[in-house]
């Protein structure tokens, strides 16, 4: 065990700081234009797409670099890159899945910030079974045509393309007939209509498909392995980044603790109160807990592990802990924590430039009740960890009930 | 030992549910949040002229007690209604009926009963504390006038109100000594308003801000400068009114989440067929029954005068404060993203828990205050 | 509503507290006849079976009297009845399912304690899935051979009678095919081993049976309708005794104010702690709710309901409270609260005379730990809330699949 | 960055665990905890003399850091081991070790090593504290002998022990000053030891009285009325080494209720089929996972010298304080009636985690430490 950050790393961290204190914007980026400039300057600096491999624009960086850059852009309030799924998501999956044509043909653009992407993966009826997904890609000629409807699709609107999970065999078992293709959402047919959630905002969208022609060519890997694709998208999702959740929670934990510094409560300053100086201690606490066992993660991913079904732990983890870090910020400010507008100054979150988060304690709070939700909610990364990495037995489930029924049906009455 | 409602008070309570789901469907409640006051002052009057106000009948109210409140505000809690029926009834109109101030009570009450007075209550301040410490705000006293001078926060329905009762100290006053309860005509000259936004959409509060408000001293309610016992008791009321509201909120958000879990199918069968989500619901039911005999205990101790009053009060805001939070929280995750969406109503109730829970005070208080009780031995007897 | 008592109320509760004061016995009692000598008093006092027709001993009771004797016999802890299982369980199912000559044998016995008696249900195999029981009871000529074994037998090496679930028909589906009977303990074949529990002491037993001659005149109710006569048996267990345990919980409570009044931690008294009041404050929230939510039941059972499904709250809020009660009260008392020898009088739970509780915080905490498991888990609480009560539809279960299954293959393939 | 055990560290961790489950099976753990002394003397001889001791080699220990302690008191969880290692070790040997007192090391840690002296700790007094505030009994000079008066309470292995190191104070003191480590032979005349016995029936420990004991100044350990600063350093390691006990007591117990879950039909599945079962061994294993990240993280911490460390050993403390009570008890959960029964091991583990729960520090303690570490800023730097 050392625990320390090497001397390599304690430099690239300065570097990064250093360019990002000079580099962040000062203003709060409008513009879908000016969010491209910060994202193209993000890349030219090397700070986008740093893992992947140089060839396709990366600079094969270690999973600590690229976590160290995660934590410095949080600390120093840099807006996220605003092809941020394109990054995280759509280029991997190219780069592990992608033909030589199409990847020459986007992954350049996604790194500069000239194609934004999105993924139309959900759907009304298919959230925590994803497998159930039911938009549909019928081959045509050497075409697609694509029927269906898609959900809590980020960015949508600002999006030229899309990493779509679409039905092309519908008699196939569920899991087997899916297939991964990228859609123009300029083609004629896609709908997009934003979704406001309960936050108030509308960061995703309702994406509706009418007959939508997609070339066959823009079929990712083989048809019908769609699945198997975004699962390991999905992993792609987790590990690495969980430094960078830990930091925005402790930089939130720092203005408070400017906060309750400031105000009162039945006279004395909210620090001088035992039961929030307890809970301010027990959040720390369970905040440092984050950070160690991030630490611990990336100790793996440097080792070139990949996560595996443990990187469930993490989700579970840091999107529990969210959920109960913003009530106990909440139950701290009082009133105060649940202004929307006109919140004292001298209380308000920060204002950073993320557009995800407009500087209210209580957008933070809303936010957090969605983290359980999305990409795997609670209770499926408890059904991952009690299966994969307990061992334990599947549980009896309709779907799976039904299947061995229909199995045992088409191979006749023999194991009666 | 009767714990069931009464007759009357099982059509009290259709009565208003009734009414509410009549006038106050999601979407008019959605055009009401839009709207400019945040309310439909035309349903606020239908709705107050009903006769179920707790006012003494002289002065046109229904003489009701707090298990109808309770009943009242459960239902309010269910839509969740948005308008001034909590701060001009159980903030401002509880302030007048237990200051015992006949004069004030004839002024302000018939008026408040017809629905063309809206009253509320200026309590909080930069300090957001529920004991008397929180008060800085000052009344001076200039022979036949009062001036007032001082910052009010989250004040309920400020916009809307015409009376701002306001609670404030004599200069040089500290502790619950020195404070009195001031009525300002919500026009009066110093008076300013700011604009305030919170979570909890379907209600509204502003800033007050007063700055050398003179009024004469037949507004202060009650007795110039001991108007804290009275205080307290005010908001042990509202901290019961509150307790029926997140009440309401919460069986309602509990009974959506449980219809949908019926309704909704991933991996072939209903959620509510999982026990993640089946227990999930059961743990909410179980809070939501014993939050009901938390606040119809406390209610009806307040209307008995029990001895137990104040530790029952404090039980059930307590009680209601985390439970709430896991009813209403949990109905969001057994819905999951369409539970996330403004379009459903969900949202609401979650919204309007969360704002009662730091009001009239949070579970240290309460906690404190229970404590409290129990050493000087203000428990219930066992019929003793 | 008006939950104040009634002056009969009031005034049986007086008349109660006054005969416990002057016969509850001084000293521990440590011998059968001592506690058969109890027992007898109360039931004699009008104390026990109150409830019952006065054609069987009772005296018609309503369940605020039995409440109030409940409540003042923990306020005056007083030792609970030998007999309490032949009084709470058995009694009610002879009086609801006997024969006369049945009741005419046992009923007043049990009362008086002649006849002590225990349950026996549960089985290794048989835990929350009572009904898959194993326990055989084959009929032959006029006499049930019995065999098997059974296990958490409250009270066995006391009793002279239990009152059994038997299989006897093994081809039923496993509801149908159950028994009620009553075996007399001194039967050959019939051997008791005592089980020690975690709390270190042995209030349970294993009972096995080899070849246990049992009359046939000793079956309860029809033949395979043992099940539902159990059903209604341990409703009995449920409802209106939630009073006496709240009562319960708050001598303890009252006791511990006056600990945290004398004890300190680091110089200054426990009382003192911010925190420790706040537990406080909450415990003491948490068991009024307890009160409330009992009186709420008990004026249910006053107007002549009988507790249904909802009883199940009433198990899931008392036995999870008493398991977070106790544990709040270790953490009050620290060490002290973990003492089982050599703790100081000034800080010990006050000893009753009741053998359940040997006067050690630490014994009550570690059996609030089996409070959630005996007599249907809280997670058979659960689903029986969730089921019954909320209408979700029963989960997917693999003995359900196995009977529709079974069902589907012996009707044919009619329904493909 | 390495989180990962070295492979020196894999080899210690399986040579602990070969030997404790070869000679510690839970058999032998029912016979010790039934015996007079609650121990083995010889396994406890064969344990020590294994050359895993942090005391510096020249003293016949192994130099072993604290990493290397966690390991093997992870390991001694997982039996859970009944024997005085924590109190001579971690307690004592700390004492010394870090009051750098060469003639007291060389007085008593190479019998110590060899496992022929047995020593503890006395700090506890009726005030459970771990703060300097706990301190009462007091250690007077008179020239060349110490007097020594007072009790001391949950003395760990007092019954065994040769040697007591007492913590005392000068008369008169207060606080952080005049406090003492003063070594008491347990046959000094006017030592006595009352009998306790505790829940978790796998530590023994005894209340011992001192009157008027009178050893030489020589046995003042380190500096007369100096000790806090050793103390509270004694108080972070056994934090650490308590919490990395209580990892291994968790683990082990969930790996219990796992197997039984895979094994246990009902309603014809097993156990483990059920969400409520499922989930509940999940959250068990988050919070394991997490257990392993803090107690490692600490150890590391204090071996480094980190700025964060004493941080480190709080949130480990305070978390294991609270995980550990959650997966021991719902371990009993999951296993139901058989978990509850005296002749299955699960107890042993519940009832370890809670014993040491309520040792060097519950939460409130530690919660208080955390904040102040960070309000004072002896927070990790990010590299920086």
């Amino acid at each position: 065990m050392d625990l320390r950050y090497t001397e390599q790393d304690q430099a690239f961290r300065s570097e990064v700081r250093e360019w990002l204190e000079e580099n962040v914007p000062r203003k709060k980026l409008e513009t879908l234009d000016e969010k491209k400039a910060w994202h193209r300057k993000l890349y030219e600096a090397g700070y986008l797409g740093m893992g992947w491999p140089s060839e396709y624009g990366g600079r094969d960086a270690r999973p600590m670099e690229q976590a160290i850059v995660g934590e410095e852009m949080v600390r120093a309030r840099a807006p996220a890159p605003v092809n941020g799924l394109g990054i995280s998501i759509v280029g991997p999956t190219l780069i592990h899945h992608g033909t030589e044509e199409q990847n020459q043909r986007h992954i350049q653009k996604i790194l500069t910030a000239e194609e934004i992407w999105c993924q139309l993966y959900s759907e009304p009826n298919a959230g925590s079974d994803l497998a159930s997904l039911q938009c549909r890609a019928d081959i045509d000629g050497d075409e697609f045509v694509v029927n269906g409807q898609k959900v809590w699709t980020s960015g949508a609107h600002n999006s030229d393309w899309g990493l779509m999970l679409a039905r092309t065999d519908r008699n196939a078992p569920k899991h087997q007939g899916i297939s991964c293709i990228l859609v123009d959402m300029s083609s004629p047919g896609v709908e997009v209509r934003p979704l406001k959630q309960l936050s108030g905002s509308q960061e995703f969208s309702e994406v509706f498909f009418s007959d939508v022609r997609v070339p066959a060519d823009n079929l990712i890997g083989e048809l019908n392995t769609g699945w198997r694709i975004a699962q390991t998208t999905l992993s792609y999702e987790r590990g690495g980044n969980t430094l960078s959740r830990y930091t925005r929670m402790q930089e939130s934990f720092n203005r408070l603790l400017d906060v309750v510094g400031i105000v009162k409560r039945d006279g004395a300053a909210l620090i001088d109160s035992p039961h929030i100086r307890w809970r301010l201690g027990k959040v720390y606490a369970d905040m440092e807990i984050l950070r160690y066992s991030s630490l611990r993660i990336l100790s793996r991913l440097e080792r070139g592990e990949r996560p595996g079904p443990e990187a469930s732990i993490a989700k579970l983890h840091y999107s529990e802990l969210d959920k109960a870090i913003q009530e106990v910020f909440l139950d701290i400010l009082g009133p105060y924590g649940q202004q929307i507008e006109g919140i004292p100054d001298h209380i308000a979150l920060e204002p950073d430039t993320d557009p995800f988060e407009p500087g209210s304690w209580a957008y933070a709070f809303a936010w957090s009740r969605a983290g359980t939700i999305y990409a795997g909610s609670s209770e499926i990364q408890k059904n991952i960890l009690g299966e994969r990495v307990l061992g334990l037995p599947k549980e009896v489930r309709a779907d799976r009930v039904q299947a061995t029924a229909q199995q045992a049906s088409s191979s006749g009455n023999g194991d009666d | 030992m009767k714990f069931d409602f009464s007759e009357d008070q099982v059509m009290l309570r259709n009565l208003i549910r009734e009414f509410l789901t009549d006038q106050c469907p999601g979407s008019h409640v959605r055009e009401m949040i839009e709207s400019e006051t945040g309310f439909d002052r035309e349903i606020y009057r239908q709705f107050v002229q009903l006769g179920i106000l707790p006012f003494p009948e002289q002065y046109g109210g229904g003489d009701l007690g707090m298990v109808e409140q309770a009943i009242i505000l459960e239902e309010m809690g269910r839509i969740p209604y948005p308008g001034p029926y909590f701060a001009t009834v159980m903030l401002a109109g509880s302030a007048l009926q237990l200051s015992n101030d006949e004069n004030a009570m004839a002024r302000f009450l018939p008026d408040a009963s017809n629905g063309d007075l809206i009253m509320t209550l200026a309590f909080t301040e930069d300090d957001t504390g529920w004991t008397a410490d929180a008060i800085s705000a000052e009344a001076a006293l200039n022979g036949e006038s009062v001036t007032l001078n001082g910052r009010k926060r989250f004040v309920p329905f400020a916009d809307a109100a015409d009376i701002i009762l306001t609670v404030a100290r004599t200069p040089g006053t500290s502790g619950q000594d020195g404070v009195s309860i001031i009525a300002i005509p919500a026009d009066a000259e110093g008076v300013s308003t700011g604009k305030e936004m919170m979570f909890d959409v379907t209600s509204r509060t502003a800033t007050v801000e007063f700055t050398n408000v003179s009024v004469p001293v037949e507004n202060i309610i009650g007795e110039a400068g001991a108007a804290w016992p009275v205080l307290e008791h005010v908001i042990r009321r509202a901290a019961v009114a509150a307790s029926a509201e997140m009440l309401g909120a919460s069986r309602r958000s509990m009974e959506m989440a449980n219809e949908y879990a019926k309704e909704r199918k991933q991996f072939g069968q209903f959620i509510g067929q999982f026990q993640a989500v089946k227990h999930m619901l059961a743990e909410m039911l179980e809070k939501v029954e014993n939050g009901h005999a938390a606040v119809y205990y406390a209610a009806w101790a307040l209307d008995a005068d029990a001895p137990d009053a104040a530790l029952a009060a404090s039980v059930a805001k307590s009680t209601m404060n985390t439970s709430s939070r896991k009813v209403c929280g949990d109905s969001i995750q057994v819905m999951g993203g369409i539970g996330f969406t403004w379009e459903h109503d969900l949202h609401f109730f979650f919204k309007r828990a969360k704002n009662l829970e730091v009001l009239y005070g949070d579970v240290d208080h309460h906690y404190d205050q229970v404590l409290n009780e129990v050493l000087a031995g203000r428990v219930a007897g066992a019929g003793d």
